[in-house]
């Protein structure tokens, strides 16, 4: 068995990124799928952004933004002693930005596919405009929340090329799954590789499974 | 009466693509107005409008003291909070509710405002008590439609917008909602815009009728004056026209399953409505092409209702096979609708006394 | 041959010797005409790949180990095997007083400092070289948290270029290539505190008759060549 | 005629939920059968069954002597071989489609068969000829309908599947497109199945009639037959009833724009149609509640179709306001609804001599 | 200005990864949105295994697949005489697996919008099942098509981890963009990661913008 340790930073990693994009995605993805503002496609071009640049890309610009000389690595410091590049908070914030359009994007989806038609039913029922939004639109948007949710774990937990510039490999702080196993196998300890990646890959069937099982019984629960 | 306080302003440029609605009416708050017109004429996209689903481009929309639109002052009061009630054409239930939970949706967010409306009358009236737990998927589109118009009721709006809420419903259905629908505006004092196409759909429920032709108002009233100066037929390539006159109950006689009402010293009967107070005065609608006329009484006719009266007018065209002549009958009017060989036949002329037959007429509220 | 689009011969580079071998490469190619492309990687890394398949030519190690395991494993002939180099390990900070006055050791020592960059002792020699040195001076445990770690010296250099981390434990030839810009301030590591860095060269087995590989061999040990490298800070036989 | 080569054998059990659907019925492929039922009696159900859009749990559907789907022989023909049309409550049309483009689709891969069924016709009966270039994104519900119908005649079908293809539509477009209905099965010899909750729409158009009520066949037969003998009125709630009867075509007045009709002897006449050849014999529905009866032929009335004939059965009901009078008027019957005030005050017997007055019928094919 | 080879490399990967993968994912992700069968929640979580997998297992396990002793890899060398690992199609078959989902997920979710309405409409006109699916369900699935295309080219062209493990850094080869962004970050060659960086967020925003201006268009078209 491998050192474990990988594995439980990726997770938490996953988590805590899920979470804080769930609440930075909810009403961003709600905007878009609403507006008609000229400025959508700018928006939604931005959003996705993280999709289309390389992690090394988006590693680069973090490397050189989060730096602890750069303003926002400075502050970073004064305010925890700690910088961000090397940290558990740097992978965090460079994680949000390269999930972000895996969080966006289905919740979006999900969003339009529910249509004006019930928000303009809930307003004719004395519904505000958050009331529907929380009681019918999300509701109605669950298998929408649930991928955007997974994809985004999923995702993160997948990262590497971010995390490989600006995490610095430190054991138990930014050493995630997918940075070990790399290592693994570049050294050649396939064995170890091997115990990893087999670990991945029925953590990730399993999870799978389990949202696509959900997702048929839910879609069937609303016809 | 419709004075401002108790009216709705609706002074508006609406625009649809290569449509436009344009309208300039003040209509009142009491009772049912019936938006009526063909399809594609633009009831859909005045009533969007009005519950402010759509922003006209231009104009004024002001319900009793409070202005909900006006592109002037640039207020625009958001949707929900005009407590306008909206059952739209194609019902919009919530999918990811059971019926019972799209009723509660409605009933919680209205603060069941005086209770006038009650949960289980409404259920009752609209025959969902079986279906409650049911889930949206499984429902029939009638089903579909009640369920909505249950849900309408239970926001307990300020003005009801009924889009076409009879379509879709089997004679059935509609029988069992129309009585409703006729009660709310009364009962509660809730005034309701009711789109229709079907000209019998509007008199049984409305009082005053906006006629919309191309996103233009043809006619605006009650609705007895504009069934009876309006032909609808050309308008509505629809045929039917009729008359609203008044009648006052006499009384019920269960054994024969009718109820007795006088009309200008006539008796009439009519099928048993014991709801109906004696000497409660009600409008019946005539459709004209139901009215009869004969030159001297007809004896040993199953046709009762046999009303003396003077004709008032023959209006004619040589391009339809009908006639139809306006008849005074005590205060009011009736219009019948005959053949022209008839009309030839019976050499009917202005001021000739006559007798209007009568077999099917119905209370019009 | 393979099919490769360009370049005669393929050479695999430790990343440590980039900046030497692109040199080389441009010298080599106008004097004889034949063309080569460079690879760079952490030596372990160049290692894995041609286990795995990898159309190298040339193996520039960092290390002698992984070059004569190349030749055990028959993917290279024992005959082409010399040193091309021996690398010196320092200290360096990308800030130009941090180490003009005090030695490094001292610094090391001190602990004032945030992150300490290595490359991945696993995989870069100059990785192993620098844990070599922490544990020789007893502060493999006190410095832990302050380690991070490039996959390759590059990388570790990278990590302090850029500002994120204020020392690295990198190769000397990287600091040569910067004194003209760049600047910065290193100490070299006493050459006591860690083994001879003695760099390999080696001929693939699949190259035993690419005349362009042979001739950069032999580029590398000729005269010029040997000069050339000893100007990136490299001792050379 | 209904010989297992021309007929639908439906022998089915399907299951939707709660909701079973048993049938074992042979439909006659000619003409037009009503599908007829309140909402939720299973005729979409039927509809998706025969369409091969669902399958039935168990059973057969034979097609004349194709056999469309059989679960012993585990047969089950492809939806798209079985060249059936289907006409859906929604419309279906396809949005990435212009108007034009939605009806090319179904002419093309009709193969435009025989061509018996003319584009430009479809176009012109359905009034589609100035929304051609139209996205479908923009229509109205009426407007949305009749392309959907023209798409279906338009793929040329073998059997037509129409489920309520008039709901939504107001009456001037019903009007348009009754004929046009009523006409492409006799005109192609594409029988069609025809599902409505309206009378009479089901009068107007279906020659048979099959009625459902909660999944199960309650009546099934020529229209006639079944209207005259099954009252459905309490299976409906619907009130209405009538009878169809025979008389031949004697000539057109296009003056008073009438076409005169012979009935056992009997003139009468209706609003004129003029593609009625003189000497064809149409069948008439007639509304119960729109025949009055008299005991001595009326004079000086303007009603002109007074039809002499003898009472064949009274049926009264203490629960009912009215009776229900046959009568027989030459081979056939007409049914007449008249309140039992007025059938105590005639004092109609069975056997007696009366006069049938009748003011509005319709030609039922 | 840098080397454009790792840029036009990672064009060319990216277009011939969409191409064939648009081949083999349009026939599974209509199979997958139609289908009742029990083992559909099985194949979703196949097909998705990818998005939740780290770049570093699936470039592991194709390293162990790939190379030139395992049968597919000697194959392949008996075939062309090149090894797959540390080669075009190497990395081809790479992005095949990596972007997968990209393509299958938004193809589906397209079609399972279109639904079976229009479906059913077709075949009652006569339209056998492809017959629909070309004429009727892909017509009314453009968005989602071309989403899942620009998904699939985009996340190819950023596809870092897989091509770091079976491509490595070979010049004209396999040296696709983000490794070359890596290698001169690394390098110290700031001005030339600056340069790549900004053209690949440049290039990156202009697709996108193209992308969500043509959608927003014809999303009014078709209502
Ligand atoms: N988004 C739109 N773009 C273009 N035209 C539109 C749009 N919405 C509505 N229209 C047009 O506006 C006109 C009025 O539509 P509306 O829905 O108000 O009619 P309606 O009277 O409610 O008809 P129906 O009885 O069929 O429901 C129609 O001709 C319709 O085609
Ligand atoms: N998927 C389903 N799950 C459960 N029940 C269903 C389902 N589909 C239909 N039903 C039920 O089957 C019954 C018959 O439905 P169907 O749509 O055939 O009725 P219908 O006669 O066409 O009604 P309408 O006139 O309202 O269209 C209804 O009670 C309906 O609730
Ligand atoms: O040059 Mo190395 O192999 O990265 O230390
Ligand atoms: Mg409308
Ligand atoms: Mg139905």
């Amino acid at each position: 068995m491998p050192d474990l340790g990988p594995v439980l930073l990726s997770l938490q990693l996953a988590a805590v990124t899920t979470v804080l994009l769930l609440v930075l995605a909810l009403p961003l993805a709600w905007w878009l799928a609403t507006t008609r503002s000229v400025f959508k496609p700018v928006a939604e071009a931005v959003t996705a952004l993280p999709l289309v640049l390389p992690p090394t890309v988006i590693g680069f610009y973090l490397l050189i933004a989060l730096n602890p000389q750069a303003p926002i690595g400075a502050f970073w410091v004064s305010m925890t002693g700690d910088t961000l590049t090397f940290s558990f908070a740097g992978l965090v914030v460079g994680s949000i930005v390269y999930s972000l359009p895996f969080m966006v994007q289905p919740l979006q989806s999900a969003f339009e596919n529910v249509g004006k038609g019930p928000v303009e039913a809930a307003a004719m029922l004395r519904a505000s405009k958050l009331d529907a939004f929380c009681n019918v639109v999300l509701p109605q948007s669950m298998r929408g929340l649930i991928t955007a949710c997974v994809l985004t774990f999923a995702h993160t937990i997948g990262e590497f090329g971010v995390v490989l510039m600006i995490g610095g490999n430190i054991p138990e702080r930014t050493r995630v799954v997918s940075i070990a196993i790399f290592e693994h196998v570049e050294e050649q300890s396939y064995a170890e590789a091997h115990w990893l990646s087999a670990g991945m890959l029925v953590f990730a069937f399993l999870v799978l499974i389990a949202v696509y099982v959900l997702n048929r019984s839910w879609r069937v629960r609303t016809g | 009466m419709s004075g401002p306080a108790n009216s709705l302003t609706l002074s508006l440029l609406l625009e649809r693509g290569d449509f436009r609605l344009r309208l300039d009416e003040t209509i009142a708050l009491d009772g049912v107005t019936a938006v009526f017109g063909r399809s594609g004429s633009g009831k859909t996209s005045l009533l969007r409008a009005i519950a402010g689903l759509d922003r006209p481009a231009q104009g004024r929309i002001v319900f009793g003291d409070d202005v909900w639109f006006d592109t002037d002052t640039r207020q625009s009061m958001k949707p929900h909070r005009r407590g306008a009630g909206y059952l739209f054409q194609d019902a919009r239930l919530f999918g990811h509710l059971s019926v019972a939970g799209n009723l509660a949706f409605a009933d919680k967010r209205s603060g069941h405002q005086g209770d006038a409306i009650a949960f289980e009358d409404v259920v009752a009236a609209t025959g969902l008590s079986d279906l409650l737990s049911r889930n949206i998927g499984g429902l029939s589109g009638g089903e579909r439609q009640r369920v909505a118009l249950a849900r309408t009721l239970l926001a307990r709006p300020r003005l009801l917008l009924l889009d076409e809420p009879l379509t879709g419903l089997d004679r059935a259905a509609k029988r069992e909602i129309m009585p409703y629908l006729r009660d709310v505006p009364a009962r509660f004092g809730i005034p309701a815009l009711f789109v229709s196409h079907d000209i019998e759909e509007v008199t049984a429920l409305a009082n005053r009728i906006l006629v919309l032709d191309g996103g233009r108002v043809a006619a605006h009233g009650a609705l007895g004056d504009v069934l009876q100066t309006l032909d609808l037929g050309p308008l509505l390539a629809d045929g039917t026209t009729g008359s609203l006159i008044e009648a006052t109950v006499t009384g019920h006689d269960a054994a024969l399953g009718v109820t007795q009402l006088d009309l200008a010293g006539t008796p009439l009967s009519l099928p048993l409505d014991e709801r109906l107070e004696t000497g409660r005065t009600v409008r019946l609608f005539v459709d004209a092409s139901d009215v009869a006329l004969a030159t001297a009484r007809p004896e040993g006719i199953s046709i009762r209702n046999i009303l003396p009266g003077q004709i008032k007018a023959i209006e004619k065209n040589a391009s339809r096979p009908y006639a139809d002549i306006v008849v005074t009958i005590g205060k009011g009017q009736l219009r019948a609708r005959i053949t022209r060989a008839s009309l030839a036949e019976l050499a009917l002329t202005e001021g000739m006394e006559v007798f209007a037959l009568v077999k099917t007429m119905s209370f019009a509220d | 041959h393979d099919g490769r689009p360009s370049g005669d011969a393929l050479i695999a580079v430790a990343t440590n010797f980039r900046e030497a071998a692109m040199r080389l490469e441009a010298d080599f190619e106008a004097e004889s005409g034949y063309e080569i492309s460079l690879a760079a990687g952490a030596t372990g890394q160049l290692y894995a790949q041609i286990q795995n398949g990898a159309p190298y030519d040339v193996m520039l190690s960092a290390d002698r180990r992984r070059p004569q395991m190349l030749v055990e494993d028959g993917l290279a002939g024992a005959d082409s095997l010399f040193t091309y180099a021996t690398g010196k390990l320092v200290l360096w900070s990308a800030d130009e007083a941090l180490l003009s006055c005090v030695s490094g050791e001292a610094v090391l020592r001190s602990g004032a400092f945030r992150r300490l960059a290595i490359a991945n002792p696993h995989l870069a020699p100059y990785g192993t070289a620098a844990m070599e040195v922490l544990t020789g001076l007893g502060l493999s445990d006190a410095l832990a948290g302050k380690l991070v770690r490039g996959q390759t010296v590059g990388q570790a250099f990278a990590m302090v270029s850029s500002g994120n981390a204020e020392l690295g434990l990198v190769a000397l030839s990287q600091t040569v290539q910067l004194a003209d810009n760049a600047g910065g301030s290193f100490w070299q590591v006493p050459s006591d505190l860690y083994s001879p860095i003695r760099q390999d060269a080696v001929l693939l087995e699949r190259a035993s008759s690419n005349e362009a590989a042979r001739a950069f061999l032999a580029y590398l040990r000729s005269e010029k060549g040997r000069a050339t490298i000893a100007q990136f800070g490299y001792e050379t036989d």
